[in-house]
């Protein structure tokens, strides 16, 4: 359990695999992931929905609702310790203290009826043994912290009393009440406006840099990853199809799927024209085809993409990608 | 703004009003909220007009409230010269086959209890447009347009993707062969990888078909790409109108500024050396907006005079109007009318 | 506020873990644009339609997939069958009907199940005699005919007043809800013993057909006002989906959005809460039976029986007992029904 | 939000096999007795009174639930025998009647006190029945007190004429319509129309009525008393013309006369002495001293009356005057009654407390009885159908009631008008199968075999289906053959009208399949809501056939009879016969009972051969007594003077079945 | 919130007047009259009944005095029941029927909560088959034929609990119909809680507090129940409304002196004033209890708040 390899890592994760069972059969959300997160580092997760994103992130603090979902196998080492195996109490230490989160929807993740106040004392009166006393005034400071103006004032005004920005923000506070290693933020501008969407990711990288934290960062827009993260790792179908350091992958992607996302987002300086766009649609996890999950919409799809599932191929020390052509697709976005 | 007369759809001062709270429990003295307060805007037939901004801002309703699906408050929607907002129910319905509607969300648009076919065919039913075999044979012909095989004409919305049934919904607002669809959030509800499909199909069909297009969206970088012009909408009211190149390359209006700073960009070396504006502070509610300017409580470059005068949309540059009283085509650069009085619009590494 | 809802909300993950698809039916897969061409290149022959999976036929399979519901399909169609066969055969193999009377004075008194007036075993009376020495097996099940009748009339009854009007108020809403539910909150206040006794004095019933329908327009009368209620609130939730806006946009009519749009959309909690309804209406049958509105004696139902039983508990118990058991059991199978039915019919399920 | 499934389904058969055990256990009987048999620990007798009583102001209700409770509060003149509820001397210690029955006179006890210590006199007797009378109070059985000179126009509120001229009162006998004098109301002479307008003095009728010897003295009043009987109008004005014009003559002396209101003091009530009451009749009555025991009679003290008004009879403030008094009535629930140790009677009272509970469910009364919460149930609460188990239980008190049940017949329309219709489904009915299924009498004439020692009761149509079906088709419900078509009596015509209460539906079903097994006639039975259903018989809204049944108000035939005394037809089958009537009035003037019986068995005779009614059966006591509760007898009133009632400690001297009725 | 309450208030007035109203008119049509029965009166007798209640007047002057009463907050006396004014009669009534049904809505709170919360909690396990069926058969035995069966039970073979009667509160007489009137409302409740409890425990707010580190049983008690509880809530309005007033099964196998008892009665006995009183009152009690129901809700919930 305590292997050594943990060597500067916050988080490893290998070999993931959360099935979730339905009427249509075994849904495997997340299908065998690896991967890791360095001390101080943001790492990208990039997916669209379905893609098992959240539900990898949801298995790493064991929030998966079970039933209808199991993870299966793997382990999560977090600083050495394998989180799978942890007893439930165990779990629940590390839980708000050490691994913190924050959801899509902030309106609807924090609880409407208790006060902001009780919602975030809790947390430290759990986790560092406050009074209540101090877990008031350690909230008022972490309010202020996340840049809630009369945060004293405003501490005990229930959560519809914000606004999503500020709840947004209140989130954060509480995530980062216990000063958590690692932070895992699940989509967390998703729900808001633009304007304020730049405000929180200001906040994010302002908290990270100041407590340390490390990052894994979920969301569907390759903009906000672009501007955030160290490493990006791109999911489809339950499995990780591209990972890379976050310049690497944009400059020079080793997949088709990516390629095409990249692609397909609409440039705001580029003329009016036709955009490029994958063709299909996401696949239906309950029944993948045999070969590449990807293959049916993908351009450069070959017989062999059909038929068998594809290597997940190192393109360079820290770029690795799931593609039979792999190689080739890099070579060819390094020209252009 | 000027009344061209070519216009298809022309708004005139259209407000929308209601009673915030909802109906559950009724009062006299509720407060109004003005989702919508005053807003002019032309349509040129075949053109597509964005119309951006935050939530809250009244963009839906707007584009509602020219359909009539929102019962405007005052003011006037000319279509083709023809005041909607004084028709009567009877007649607004013959006129829906003229005026169409895409929603945002393909999973709540389409009754989960008919089929595709009972869906699309439904417009033609209300128009009498078509039957039995005429009918079919319409509904094979939209679904293709589509992108959608017709051999699937009965099945049901949940048995398809997110992609696939706002397709459906965009066969719906085909079938009557409509001139103008207010498009109002197609796109934000649907994965990455399908909004740029749905972009194109779009774009094809109003070449197709003549269409004209109201594209509303908060997706900035989606807008543009699909628009000839933009309106900015903000509180109510749009504050900033032009082709869609110059509203990007060229923002005047210091809120259209911060807005399209705030769009991250998917490159890493943008993103790291762009000097982003973080606008401080929440969209005010509705319910009691600012007075004068309403964004002058974000704005940096806010005077008193702001909270006094209501700007109005002036032409700043050739085809280019913005509500900002601080400019004007003698000096249509706000940075350049008080430089340095922005502290509000810092750089993104600053501490919030 | 109902201006614009949250806006790019990627539909949730949770999603992923129960697609929108069934077995049946693969999720189609549509190319980009010329999906039509595709599906040739695949060599399908076109023009073939692919009946969907509707949610009605996906409601019957989740159904018959839960096994309570099935046991209580399976129940409710035996005790049915039984009650429209069951009293023939009883009177072609013993001679007993719900209303005869043997002669012989020894036999007019109550047996216990299985016991003839030699106290010994006899298969004649399964479930006893009453106090005219009548087969309680053969009242038992003509009884179910009454009782099962009432059920059924009275809910429709109940479905369709309660549903149409609950519908219409919830959709528009308005002065005319508020005044349709303030008749509903008089109606409720309403003495409805008071209200039988002058429906049966001003219009008594000349037959008892005549008697029975009075009955069931009793029964009707009262259920329909809950039933209103439930759907109200069901259609004011569901009025301002995307897919009704969506239909009064393609010019649909009022009626036609309402009950093609909205009503079956709102089926599950009225089918529960009209299985729900059944034990209340049977013990209002009983009693308007009793107050001589309902089935004319000798004729009996489940619930007057049961009532008429517990009478006389304390000295021939299954006098009540197995009418009660067969009305319990029947009751308890329809509850199982009723929820399957909702969990079948359910959207929301198919997304967990 | 879905539990989809479940393997606990069979819960419910369980859980009703385990009670269907315990419903089987409960039903055993123990050591013969329904339930438990321990004497409560104290003098307290727990009764059930029925439903909430009305009033217990005696005057006010007619219901039997409150005249239990009356039965032990107040005392009369008379008190019902425990036995056989004749009436036998109580506040009064004996009685007069003079010979021909026009006065009553009773002789009170002198040491008659009310609960509050004053002694009970005359005057208060005179005073309660003045007040029982008096048109405000509005009381129900006020009609009681009709045999009494001028109660009824006092009651109804009506007027003397008074011609100032000759100071004198128009009388009645001079204005007589012919068609009313068939129905007699006097038994004085015949008035002819050559006598003129009269008014007999005053003086004259000292010759009459001689004084009655014991009293000795005699009063102004008493002569007026006997006086003849006057015209009496109504009050009203409209009502008084509508009267007037129906006779010209009486119309025409009225001109130009005073209308004086009958008062209280015109009522034919006298207090001769502080214990001599004397009461004057307007016509002879030997029924009369029967009704005495009843509630309507008993004493009540006027100036608690007078002082609280309505609110006198409320805990604080009530005076009674019999053997019990009130302490306590929780409405809906129960009434206490404390043993009045003022009574005068009172070392004779062995309960220290009676408790009426208020309660009208016969199943819920037999639990409570059960369970030993009661000690005994009134009559009619075991269900005739549980007689078959608990009939014959020990504690099981069944005798013959002065009661009946009987249906009517609507001979006014419809099938049943016809005589013929209404005999055949008479004769149609095996009464004999039914009483058995009843464990009743079958009833086959108007009143109760058995009731009456004595009495010639006449013999009903016995069961004759053959004679039936003859008659039937006699009245043309025949086929092509002339023989009769069961087909013919279409059953929408007739159908059986009844209330829900009781056993009524279970007697229709019964009556019905008689029809149907001995006629091949299939008549419907329709139930109704108790006050729909009176309205409905009343105005004869009915078509064939209802139900009804009569509980003597006092111990004589005449209260069984008289229900087809009224002249209207007012009496739920519309059938009215002079004749009839008049023999009635020929009976009552009869003093010797056997001669009386004997007209009154004519009459009923007559009204058998009309057949306006079905008799069905005669109602039966079927109540339940613990055996230590003693003094109490399942009487043909069933109405319990609780005086003599007792609880008795010693098994040995418990009843083991019916106490000794002789 | 005052505002709000008072309007609500208001409201009843009108709804009021017209219940009573068509009350009266009922009453009116309904064949038959307070003082008709099997023992016809004599005529005399019967005149001196309507004048004494004035039902000799034209409908209007009685309709007219009705109102007059109604608007003094009396409704009078009582037709059957000499001397007893219906303001006495419901104020004795009232407790009877506000203890059974207290009592009964407690029982039902404790029981079905508990098993509608572990219902949710174990989903499909045996605990959830075995509560829901229990709450079905709640449902699917109507107190009609449950009350007579616990009297045969416990009090006529265990002898444990009296059989009918009321011996005040608190009392073993309480005890069964207490549970008759329970059953159903245990059912509901159980029901209600579970769908609740079941949609809460999905929520995302949930899951953070799951995420924050909280055990489950502090999941459960400080996030879950608050919200999970608002179904029972609003459904507690009608139903208190409904089960304080009395409830005509019960309170008739049990005999009980409740309000439901006095009701039926008095539409059985026409006794006008007491049906309009009672009809009165538990018109106000429903209003009443939903406006209560409502400024619970707005406690729980703080997202509401009324104007």
């Amino acid at each position: 359990m305590m292997s050594g390899n943990s060597n500067g890592n916050v988080i490893t994760v290998k070999d993931l695999r959360t099935y979730f069972e339905t009427e249509d059969g075994t849904v495997k959300a997340v299908d065998g992931i690896s991967f890791e997160v360095k001390q101080g580092e943001t790492l990208g997760i990039v997916g669209e929905s379905g893609s098992g994103k959240s539900v990898a992130n949801l298995s790493l603090m064991r929030l998966i609702p079970n039933p209808p979902g199991k993870i299966v196998s793997g382990s999560v080492l977090f600083h050495g310790r394998d989180i799978l195996k942890l007893s439930a109490r165990e779990i629940r230490e590390l839980r708000g203290k050490r691994l913190a989160m924050i959801f899509q929807d902030p309106m609807t993740s924090l609880n409407p009826f208790m006060r902001v106040s009780r919602q975030l004392m809790e947390v430290t009166q759990l986790h560092l043994g406050h009074t209540k006393e101090q877990a008031r005034a350690h909230a008022i400071k972490m309010l202020e912290q996340v840049g809630i103006p009369d945060a004293a004032d405003r501490i005990d005004s229930y959560p519809h009393e914000f606004s999503g920005g500020m709840r947004q923000r209140v989130m954060i506070a509480m995530a980062l009440s216990c000063q958590p290693e690692l932070l895992i933020a699940d989509e967390p501008t998703t729900a808001l406006d633009v304007t304020i969407q730049a405000q929180i990711l200001e906040l994010i990288k302002h908290l990270k840099a100041e407590t340390g934290a490390s990052v894994v960062l979920i969301t569907h827009d390759l903009g906000v990853v672009a501007g955030m993260t160290d490493h990006v790792i791109v999911m489809y179908a339950g499995k990780i199809f591209e990972q890379a350091p976050t310049a690497e992958l944009f400059q020079q992607p080793g997949n088709p799927y990516t390629r095409g996302l990249l692609r397909s987002v609409p440039d705001p300086m580029a003329e009016h024209g036709k955009l490029y766009q994958i063709p299909g649609q996401p696949p239906d996890l309950a029944r993948l085809p045999p070969g590449c999950p990807f293959a049916p919409r993908c351009e450069r799809a070959e017989e062999i993409c059909t038929r068998e599932f594809p290597p997940f191929v190192e393109l360079t020390r820290d770029h690795h990608s799931l593609c039979h052509f792999a190689a080739e697709v890099y070579a060819e976005t390094a020209n252009g | 703004m000027t009344t061209n007369s070519k216009a298809l759809i022309s708004i005139k001062d259209l407000k929308v009003h209601f009673p915030a709270g909802g109906a559950r429990f009724f009062g006299r003295s509720n407060p109004i909220v003005k989702a919508v307060d005053g807003v002019s805007l032309d349509i040129q037939p075949g053109e597509t007009m964005g119309l951006v901004g935050e939530s809250g801002c009244g963009k839906t309703t707007l584009g509602r409230a020219i359909l009539r699906l929102i019962e405007p408050t005052e003011g006037q929607i000319l279509f083709r010269d023809q005041d909607l907002a004084q028709l009567g129910a009877r007649e607004m319905r013959a006129h829906r086959r003229r005026l169409q509607v895409i929603f945002q969300d393909p999973y709540a648009s389409l009754n989960p209890r008919m089929t595709v076919s009972q869906i699309i065919g439904e417009p033609l039913d209300t128009f009498h447009l078509a039957t039995g075999a005429a009918k079919r044979r319409r509904v094979s012909e939209l679904m293709e347009m589509v992108g959608l095989s017709p051999r699937l004409m009965k099945r049901y919305p949940h048995e398809f993707s997110g992609g696939q049934r706002q397709r459906i919904g965009i066969a719906r607002a085909l079938a009557v062969d409509p001139e103008f669809i207010v498009c109002d959030e197609p796109i934000s509800a649907l994965d990455v990888s399908i909004q740029a499909q749905i972009m194109n199909l779009l774009d094809r069909l109003r070449v197709q078909k003549n269409l004209t297009y109201l594209f509303i969206s908060h997706d900035l970088r989606a807008v543009r790409h699909v628009s000839d012009r933009v309106a900015v909408m903000y509180l109510g009211k749009i504050v900033e109108l032009a082709d869609a190149r110059a509203v990007y390359a060229d923002p005047l209006m210091p809120y259209t500024k911060a807005l399209i700073s705030a769009v991250p960009v998917a490159d890493p070396k943008v993103e790291s050396t762009r000097q982003r504006i973080v606008l401080q502070g929440d969209v005010p509610s509705p319910i009691n907006p600012p007075s004068g300017c309403r964004f002058r409580t974000r704005c940096p470059y806010a005077i008193a005079a702001c909270a006094e005068v209501e700007p109005q949309l002036v032409e700043i540059k050739p085809n280019h109007f913005a509500a900002c009283i601080r400019i004007s085509s003698e000096q249509p650069a706000i940075e350049s009318v008080a430089p340095g009085a922005a502290p509000g619009f810092r750089a993104a590494s600053g501490a919030p | 506020m109902n201006d614009e809802k949250s806006s790019n909300r990627e539909q949730d993950e949770q999603r992923v873990s129960v697609p929108e698809t069934v077995a049946e039916a693969p999720l189609i897969q549509t190319p980009p644009e010329f999906a039509f061409a595709d599906e040739e290149a695949r060599g399908v022959i076109s023009g073939e339609i692919i009946a969907g999976t509707s949610l009605w036929r996906d409601a019957r399979r989740r159904l018959f997939k839960n096994k309570l519901a099935v046991f209580g399909i399976f129940v409710v169609i035996i005790v049915a069958l039984a009650s429209l066969v069951g009293p023939t055969l009883i009177k072609s193999s013993t001679g007993y009907s719900y209303d005869f009377i043997p002669r012989d004075a020894s036999l007019t008194k109550s047996f216990a199940p299985f016991h003839g007036p030699d106290a010994r075993f006899s298969w004649t009376h399964p479930m006893g005699t009453d106090n005219a020495g009548r087969d309680i097996m053969a009242r038992v099940l003509s009884g179910g005919q009454i009782s099962l009748m009432v059920a059924l009339i009275s809910t429709l009854v109940s479905l369709l007043i309660g549903v149409s009007y609950g519908a219409v108020a919830g959709y528009i809403g308005g002065r005319l809800d508020d005044l349709m539910m303030r008749v509903v909150d008089v109606l409720y206040s309403l003495p409805y013993v008071i209200i039988i006794i002058v429906l049966l004095a001003l219009i008594p019933a000349k037959t008892p057909t005549g008697q029975l329908a009075e009955l069931f327009f009793a029964l009707g009368a009262v259920s329909w006002l809950t039933m209103a209620r439930i759907v109200r609130g069901q259609i004011m939730s569901l009025k301002n989906q995307d897919f009704v806006l969506a239909a009064r946009a393609t010019g649909v009519s009022t009626p036609k959005i309402i009950f093609r749009h909205l009503v079956p959309n709102a089926l599950g909690p009225v089918i529960v809460y009209a299985t729900l309804t059944v034990p209340t209406v049977m013990l209002s049958e009983a009693f308007l039976s009793f107050l001589g509105l309902g089935v004319r004696p000798p004729r009996v139902s489940w619930g007057s029986l049961a009532a008429e039983g517990a009478q006389n508990l304390a000295v021939y118990p299954w006098q009540m007992i197995f009418p009660a058991a067969t009305m319990a059991l029947m009751l308890f199978s329809l509850n199982f029904v009723g929820d399957g039915l909702r969990d079948a019919l359910d959207p929301q399920m198919r997304k967990q | 939000m879905s539990y989809s499934s479940s393997r606990f389904a069979p819960y419910s058969i369980v859980l009703l096999a385990c009670l269907t055990a315990a419903g089987c256990s409960a039903s055993a009987s123990n050591n013969g007795f329904f339930g438990k048999t321990d004497p409560p620990r104290q003098n307290v007798l727990r009764y059930v009174s029925g439903s909430e009583p009305e009033s217990i102001d005696p005057q006010i209700p007619n219901g039997q639930n409150e005249a239990r409770i009356c039965l032990a509060l107040y005392e009369g003149l008379a008190e019902y025998d425990p036995k056989t509820s004749q009436p036998i001397p109580a506040l009064a210690e004996h009685w007069d009647v003079n010979k021909d029955w026009s006065e009553v006179t009773f002789y009170l006890r002198h040491d008659g006190r009310f609960s509050n210590g004053d002694p009970i006199t005359a005057r208060d007797f005179a005073y309660t029945i003045r007040r029982g009378l008096t048109p405000a109070l509005a009381a129900s059985y006020a009609s009681m007190a009709y045999p009494i000179k001028y109660a009824q126009a006092f009651n109804e509120g009506g007027v003397f004429v008074f011609d100032p001229g000759s100071k004198t009162y128009l009388l009645e006998r001079d204005f007589e319509k012919p068609s009313e004098a068939a129905t007699g109301s006097n038994s004085s002479a015949p008035s002819t129309e050559s006598q003129p307008l009269s008014s007999q003095p005053i003086e004259s009728v000292a010759d009459e009525y001689p004084a009655n010897a014991q009293l000795g003295a005699d009063s102004a009043f008493h002569h007026l008393m006997h006086a003849p009987v006057r015209v009496v109008l109504p009050a009203k004005e409209k009502d008084r013309n509508a009267a007037l014009e129906a006779n010209p003559r009486l119309k025409a002396a009225t001109a130009g006369k005073q209308f004086i209101p009958v008062t209280a003091g015109d009522v034919g009530v006298e207090a001769v002495d502080d214990y001599t009451l004397r009461l004057v009749l307007v016509k002879p009555a030997p029924y009369f001293i029967s009704m005495m025991p009843h509630q309507f009679f008993r004493a009540l003290h006027q100036k608690t009356i007078e002082k609280f008004g309505s609110a006198w009879t409320d805990a604080a403030n009530i005076v009674t005057s019999g053997p019990f008094t009130l302490e306590s009535w929780k409405h809906y629930d129960r009434l206490i009654a404390r043993r009045d140790p003022k009574y005068w009677d009172a070392a004779n009272v062995r309960l220290d407390k009676i408790v009426f509970l208020m309660l009208a469910d016969n199943t819920t009364m037999l639990n409570l009885y059960k369970a030993g919460d009661l000690e005994a149930t009134y009559n009619h609460t075991v269900p005739a159908a549980w007689l078959d188990t608990i009939g014959s239980l020990k504690d099981f008190m069944d005798a013959p009631e002065a009661a009946i049940d009987f249906y009517n017949f609507n001979t006014t329309t419809g099938p049943t008008k016809d005589v013929r219709v209404r005999k055949a489904l008479n004769m149609s009915i095996d009464k004999k199968a039914l009483a058995d299924w009843r464990h009743v009498q079958p009833l086959t004439a108007m009143t109760p075999l058995g009731i009456f020692p004595g009495y010639p009761q006449p013999k009903g149509d016995p069961f004759d289906p053959d004679r039936a079906k003859r008659l039937l088709a006699e009245a043309g419900y025949t086929d092509a053959t002339g023989n009769f078509d069961a087909k013919k009596l279409a059953a929408t015509d007739i159908e059986v009208l009844t209330n829900p209460d009781g056993s009524n539906i279970s007697y229709a079903e019964f009556m019905q399949a008689q029809w149907k097994q001995n006629l091949g006639v299939t008549i419907s039975i329709r139930v109704m809501e108790a006050k729909t259903f009176f309205k409905a018989q009343k105005s004869l809204e009915y078509k064939g056939v209802s139900r009804t049944g009569w509980g003597a108000d006092y111990m004589d035939p005449y209260t069984f009879l008289s229900l087809f005394y009224t002249a209207s037809g007012n009496n739920g089958t519309g059938w009215w016969d002079p004749k009839y009537v008049e023999l009635l009035d020929k009976a009552n003037r009869t003093i010797d009972r056997q001669q009386r019986y004997a007209l009154l068995a004519q009459a009923e005779q007559i009204l058998l051969d009309a057949q306006p009614v079905l008799p069905i059966v005669i109602g039966t006591t079927r109540l339940l007594k613990k055996p230590y509760v003693k003094g109490m007898y399942p009487n043909p009133a069933t109405l319990i003077p609780w005086k003599w009632v007792y609880i008795e400690r010693d098994p040995a001297k418990w009843d083991y079945g019916m106490p000794d009725m002789k | 919130m005052l505002r709000f309450i008072i309007r609500r208030i208001i409201v009843i007035v009108p709804m009021l007047f017209i219940v009573i109203s068509l009350t009266w008119a009922l009453v009116r049509l309904a064949p038959g009259t307070f003082y008709s029965g099997e023992k016809k009166l004599a005529p005399g007798v019967e005149k001196n009944l309507r004048e004494k209640y004035g039902l000799d007047q034209p409908w209007y002057v009685q309709y007219g005095k009705v109102l007059r009463n109604i608007a003094r907050f009396d409704f009078g006396n009582s037709l059957k029941y000499e001397g007893q004014s219906v303001n006495q009669i419901l104020l004795r009534g009232l407790p009877v029927s506000a203890a059974l049904g207290l009592s009964a809505y407690l029982l039902a709170l404790l029981v079905g909560l508990t098993t509608g919360t572990l219902s949710a909690l174990k989903q499909n396990s045996w605990i959830d088959y075995a509560s829901m069926s229990l709450s079905m058969l709640g449902i699917s035995v109507p107190n009609f034929i449950l009350g007579p069966l616990l009297v045969l039970l416990f009090s006529l073979t265990l002898f444990w609990f009296p059989p009918a009667l009321w011996d005040g509160f608190p009392s073993r007489s309480l005890v069964l119909p207490a549970i008759t009137l329970s059953a159903i409302y245990i059912a509901y409740i159980a029901r209600l809680t579970r769908s609740g409890m079941l949609e809460v425990m999905r929520s995302d707010y949930i899951r953070t507090a799951r995420a924050k580190g909280l055990s489950e049983t502090q999941v459960v008690i400080r996030h879950a129940l608050r919200g999970g509880l608002l179904p029972v809530v609003s459904f507690s309005g009608p139903a208190l409304a409904f089960l304080i007033t009395g409830t005509v099964v019960v309170e008739k196998v049990f005999a009980l002196p409740g309000l439901g008892n006095y009701f039926i009665n008095a539409c059985f006995n026409r006794d006008e004033p007491l049906i309009i009183g009672i009809v009165a009152f538990i018109s106000i009690a429903v209003l009443v209890f939903n406006l209560l129901v409502d400024i619970a809700y707005g406690f729980i919930d703080p997202r509401i708040r009324y104007t």
